[in-house]
């Protein structure tokens, strides 16, 4: 069958499917319980500097099978308390990857100092948290923030930093080339996009918060165009996410320029056995299209093997 | 699905609950929950009372949320999603369900529905003091025995309902016991079916969010009470160290006595 | 019955169901047609300059009942060959809005007057063809730019005039706010959402052009999100689009702050048919929920009549 | 939901013209048409000449894409969407079919079809020179009469189909005509079946993205082809002033003589 084993720069995982940030990711045995399931890898809940309780609930949208729009808003047990989930999951082994959240750039590599202390393989930065300045916008729609910060949690430690990015932004691609100019090692694409759900019965959003972040097979196509796009313009690594439930999906983000990818909602709508039917259902989609392995799948949508044949008469380019 | 019900019936049970009764066609098992939202306010979970078309929650006043839904009138519109989380197995011809204050709200169901499939049923229902007692007239009728405690002695045994569910065990022979209240509580009930080996079915509660196994605010050692529970066997509580020790609040963090 | 008349600013409507702009759009007894299913009026199909067969097939990827991704790429016969296809939908009473997209301000207010001759009630301005710097960015994705165009047209026609705003942007009210400034006397919300399909078999992006717009259920969050920001911005009216395909989606829309709403990939799931159903579907519907009226609806969520009751006890705000 | 197939097998049916055979077990019917992408190349219209699990399309060299899609070989991979439109009504009991080049293509499934299903089926077929009469093996024998025309007269009539259609409508009593080929020849068959009062049934094309209704690229008057047809009865079609005079190109521009 064909190698499985998927390479996310110095970092190397037994299967490309990773536990995406804020699922299953707030206690260590929910963690080291993913791992058991099959994944490769798995990111931790996204970490700040003191607990927080998230927003009040409605938190949750359901669609169907094909979407869910939440607001969380972040909860965490904070960085103080957060050690001794990640010991439970280290200590069995498990591959992690420490997310965390901040205001600033300081707050930042603080939080990057102390997670790299817990024995974590890498960090991933969710640069989804509000933006300092106000105005309800993202820290990660700013390249220039998204620089500073990058570059200041780069100088902090020496783990791999992976950077998640937003697709609400004119132009994801612009946001990955600065975190990659600022030293990150790899991107996340893509966190949530930005949606409101109103209840016409009751006349008013649903969302204690008001806006959430919509995910799941909905979101497919918004996080390929990302994957898509950035590998079109920075060299580092892309670790995809968003709307993965099968297999074949995941082939999608790997040929799109993805060398590993992240699952969440799939957890929601098909259990975290998920993970332990994925890597031998991508082992056998490879064999059947005779790719060795994963890493000859990387990015390879971008040079199609049939090449496309001379085509003049074609309407329009 | 999230769907909007109206309260159609408000019935006040003891001094400190009230049942709300809402019509949803959903089918619900007993032991399951809904995750019932006032608008305007916070999305609660809550184990249904009546699992039928007419549906009800049986609500005790904790904080904000709860004293504001159990105040609800009749006529008001309610954001209802679930049932969710699996039910009791009523297959048990034996059952003795033993019921701490609201905790009996959970059980009431199950207990009907178990009588209704021919088991016997007995029953232990405590409280702090006689007017808490819930569902006591609901239960009698369908009773093979049914005694009560409170903490002051105002009515039934005085003492803990655990003492009464250990007499019980100890005088009659039952295929499982049934309970929710206090992990405390639940912890001796499990201890006092120790000796005859009688399996015991705990309903539990733990900070919920998503309700669909995702968001872990509901983690309880390897399990997410939203979807592994809310009732488990005994034997996979004991084995946690957090049961009736600590649990997470909303950010996950652990709180109590043993975090 | 609620009464079912729709207001956007001078322009008024049987029913707030307008067809959306791409769709049933290029010939005049298409426009005809979705009138007489019984839609309250219909959008054009965006003129530009000259004639343009749009990008080669495949143009169009489903993904089942919840979302269209389409790279259509603009095709229309010219501004020049349009308007007798206009003129039939005229004649027999449509309500119209002409659509119109270019490369510059210049071009758009050359193309409003044009398209201003042909007695179309109105303009809908469409920013979502690629900015003419190049980049692949989109015209609507540049605040500054779409006050320009805006303006340009205003000063160009006296018609009423619709911008039309994307969702691939960080911050869709600000795009709406420039429009507002510059003289719109409406925000049209939302055009398609940037995705990409691939195709794990053949390992190529399915769609000739690449990327595409999702559409359809998938971004109905997404609409009422933009929708919902927009109208805490802005004053002038908002038409809302963006997955409806019920009366029960447009309300959602209605609640947010839109005056009227646009339907387009719901005629592909649905038929043209629908537009026969949604009025009188919107209209028990008002009348078991108690609003007189579509306009006692606009904008209600932002106001909800259960105010929210004083809660101390809430984990956060 | 579009998928996947690969191209079994390669059959040259006359110098212009090739039928393509993938295996795909959806089901379609007599007249209905997929949508076919070859990779790297466009994606076109083709109607269904197998309708079975094993289907087929034959594809007539016209442009660059389906002079590719002629040319390529068993075992390559191809896109397939639908099957999309309405299909012939298959209960009429005498059946005169009416195929102009490879406008048989779509009529054959049918014919056989309704021969299956106990009608008697009456051919005229016309090309423009003997090797390019389509399908005329495969549908001798289910023909009740199989007659042939060709421009140059190197087989059958010298003349036109059309032709040999008004001599057969004159000579026998049909329930229906179906028809395909140029739009001329569709309302020559119409004309000349208006008499006896015949129902005739034409398979129409016109420029298509999306087949799904939506675009307009395939507007007719007040149909869409890809949802409304591409089958349609020529009453409908000969009260298009468009018919037979002028179509929309790919931006959506009246073309031809009438436009
Ligand atoms: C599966 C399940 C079934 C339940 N069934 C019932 C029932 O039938 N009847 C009943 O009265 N209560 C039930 N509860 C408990 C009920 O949800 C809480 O009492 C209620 O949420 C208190 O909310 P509050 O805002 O009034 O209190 P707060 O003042 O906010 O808090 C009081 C207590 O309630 C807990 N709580 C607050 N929010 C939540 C939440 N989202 N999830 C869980 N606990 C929370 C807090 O941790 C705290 O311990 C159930 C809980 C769970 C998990
Ligand atoms: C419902 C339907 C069924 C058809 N069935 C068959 C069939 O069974 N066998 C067959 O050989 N042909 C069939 N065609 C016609 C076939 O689709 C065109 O001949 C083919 O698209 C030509 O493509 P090209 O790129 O080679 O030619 P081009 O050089 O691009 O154009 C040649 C001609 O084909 C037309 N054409 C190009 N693209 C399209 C398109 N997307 N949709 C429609 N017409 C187009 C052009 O308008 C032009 O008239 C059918 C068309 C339709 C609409
Ligand atoms: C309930 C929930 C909580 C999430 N919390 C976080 C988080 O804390 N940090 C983060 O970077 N992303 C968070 N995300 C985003 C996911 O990691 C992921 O990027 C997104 O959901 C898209 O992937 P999916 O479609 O597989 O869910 C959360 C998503 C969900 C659904
Ligand atoms: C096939 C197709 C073609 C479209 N063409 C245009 C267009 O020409 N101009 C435009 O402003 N919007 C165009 N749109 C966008 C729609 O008008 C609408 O904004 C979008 O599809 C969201 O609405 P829906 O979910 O109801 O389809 C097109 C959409 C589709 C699906
Ligand atoms: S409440 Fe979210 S996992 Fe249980
Ligand atoms: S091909 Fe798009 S409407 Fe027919």
């Amino acid at each position: 069958m064909a190698v499985l084993t998927s390479r996310v720069g110095t970092l190397s995982f037994r299967n490309p499917f990773l536990l995406a940030s804020g699922v299953w990711g707030e206690s260590g045995e929910s963690l080291l319980g993913a791992w058991r399931a099959g994944a490769g890898g798995a990111v931790t809940k996204s970490i700040g500097a003191e607990p927080r309780p998230g927003y009040p609930n409605p938190t949750i949208e359901e669609y169907g099978r094909w979407g869910l729009l939440n607001a969380m808003g972040l909860p965490n047990p904070g960085i103080r308390q957060y050690p001794r989930e990640i010991a439970i999951a280290r200590e069995a082994g498990v591959p992690l990857l420490g997310s965390i959240f901040g205001q600033d750039a300081r707050e930042f590599s603080e939080l990057a100092v102390a997670m790299a202390r817990t024995g974590v393989l890498g960090l991933e930065l969710n640069l989804s948290c509000p933006h300092a300045e106000g105005l309800g916008s993202e820290i990660g729609q700013d390249p220039a923030l998204v620089g500073e910060i990058t570059h200041a949690v780069k100088q902090a430690v020496k783990l791999p930093v992976w950077v998640k990015i937003t697709p609400n932004t004119a132009d994801p691609a612009e946001i990955a080339l600065a975190a990659e100019a600022a030293g990150a090692d790899a991107i996340t694409a893509i966190n949530t996009v930005r949606g409101l759900a109103i209840d016409p019965e009751l006349g008013r959003p649903v969302l204690a918060h008001g806006t959430g972040g919509l995910s799941g097979p909905a979101i497919k196509p918004v996080g390929l165009a990302c994957v898509w796009k950035i590998a079109e313009k920075v060299r580092i690594p892309i670790v995809g996410v968003g709307g993965i439930v099968s297999a074949r999906d995941a082939l999608e983000y790997l040929l799109a320029g993805a060398s590993a990818v992240q699952i969440g909602t799939a957890v929601a709508f098909e259990g975290i056995g998920l993970f332990g039917r994925l890597p031998g259902e991508l082992g056998l989609l490879l064999d059947r299209l005779g790719y060795p392995s994963v890493s000859d799948t990387v990015g390879r949508a971008h040079r199609p093997t049939v090449p496309a044949p001379p085509s003049p008469g074609r309407p329009n380019h | 699905m999230r769907r909007v019900c109206r309260i159609e019936e408000r019935v006040v049970e003891t001094p400190s609950t009230v049942t709300l009764r809402f019509d949803d066609p959903t089918v619900a098992r007993p032991g399951q929950f809904v995750m019932i939202w006032v608008p305007g306010d916070d999305e609660l979970p809550m184990s249904l009372s009546y699992t039928g078309p007419r549906k009800g929650v049986t609500v005790k006043r904790m904080g904000d949320t709860s004293g504001h839904l159990l105040g609800i009138a009749p006529g008001t519109p309610v954001g209802i999603r679930g049932p969710y989380g699996g039910a009791f197995d009523l297959s048990p011809r034996r059952v003795l369900v033993v019921g701490g204050g609201s905790g009996t709200a959970v059980l009431a169901p199950a207990a009907e529905a178990a009588h209704a499939g021919g088991s016997e049923v007995s029953f232990a229902l405590g409280a702090t003091t006689a007017p808490e007692i819930l569902f006591s007239d609901r239960l009698r009728p369908l009773a093979k025995e049914l005694r009560v405690s409170t903490d002051d002695g105002s009515r039934g045994h005085h003492g803990f309902v655990t003492e009464v569910a250990s007499e019980l065990l100890a005088s009659d022979r039952f295929d499982a016991v049934w309970t929710c209240g206090p992990e405390v509580m639940m912890r001796k009930v499990a201890e006092a079916a120790r000796p005859s080996g009688t399996p015991v079915f705990c309903s539990v509660e733990r900070h919920m969010k998503c309700a669909l196994g995702m968001c872990d605010a509901c983690a309880l050692g390897p399990y997410h009470v939203c979807t592994d529970g809310p009732v488990f066997r005994s034997e996979e509580l004991l084995a946690l160290p957090e049961f009736g020790r600590w649990h997470r609040d909303a950010s996950g963090s652990r709180v109590g006595p043993g975090a």
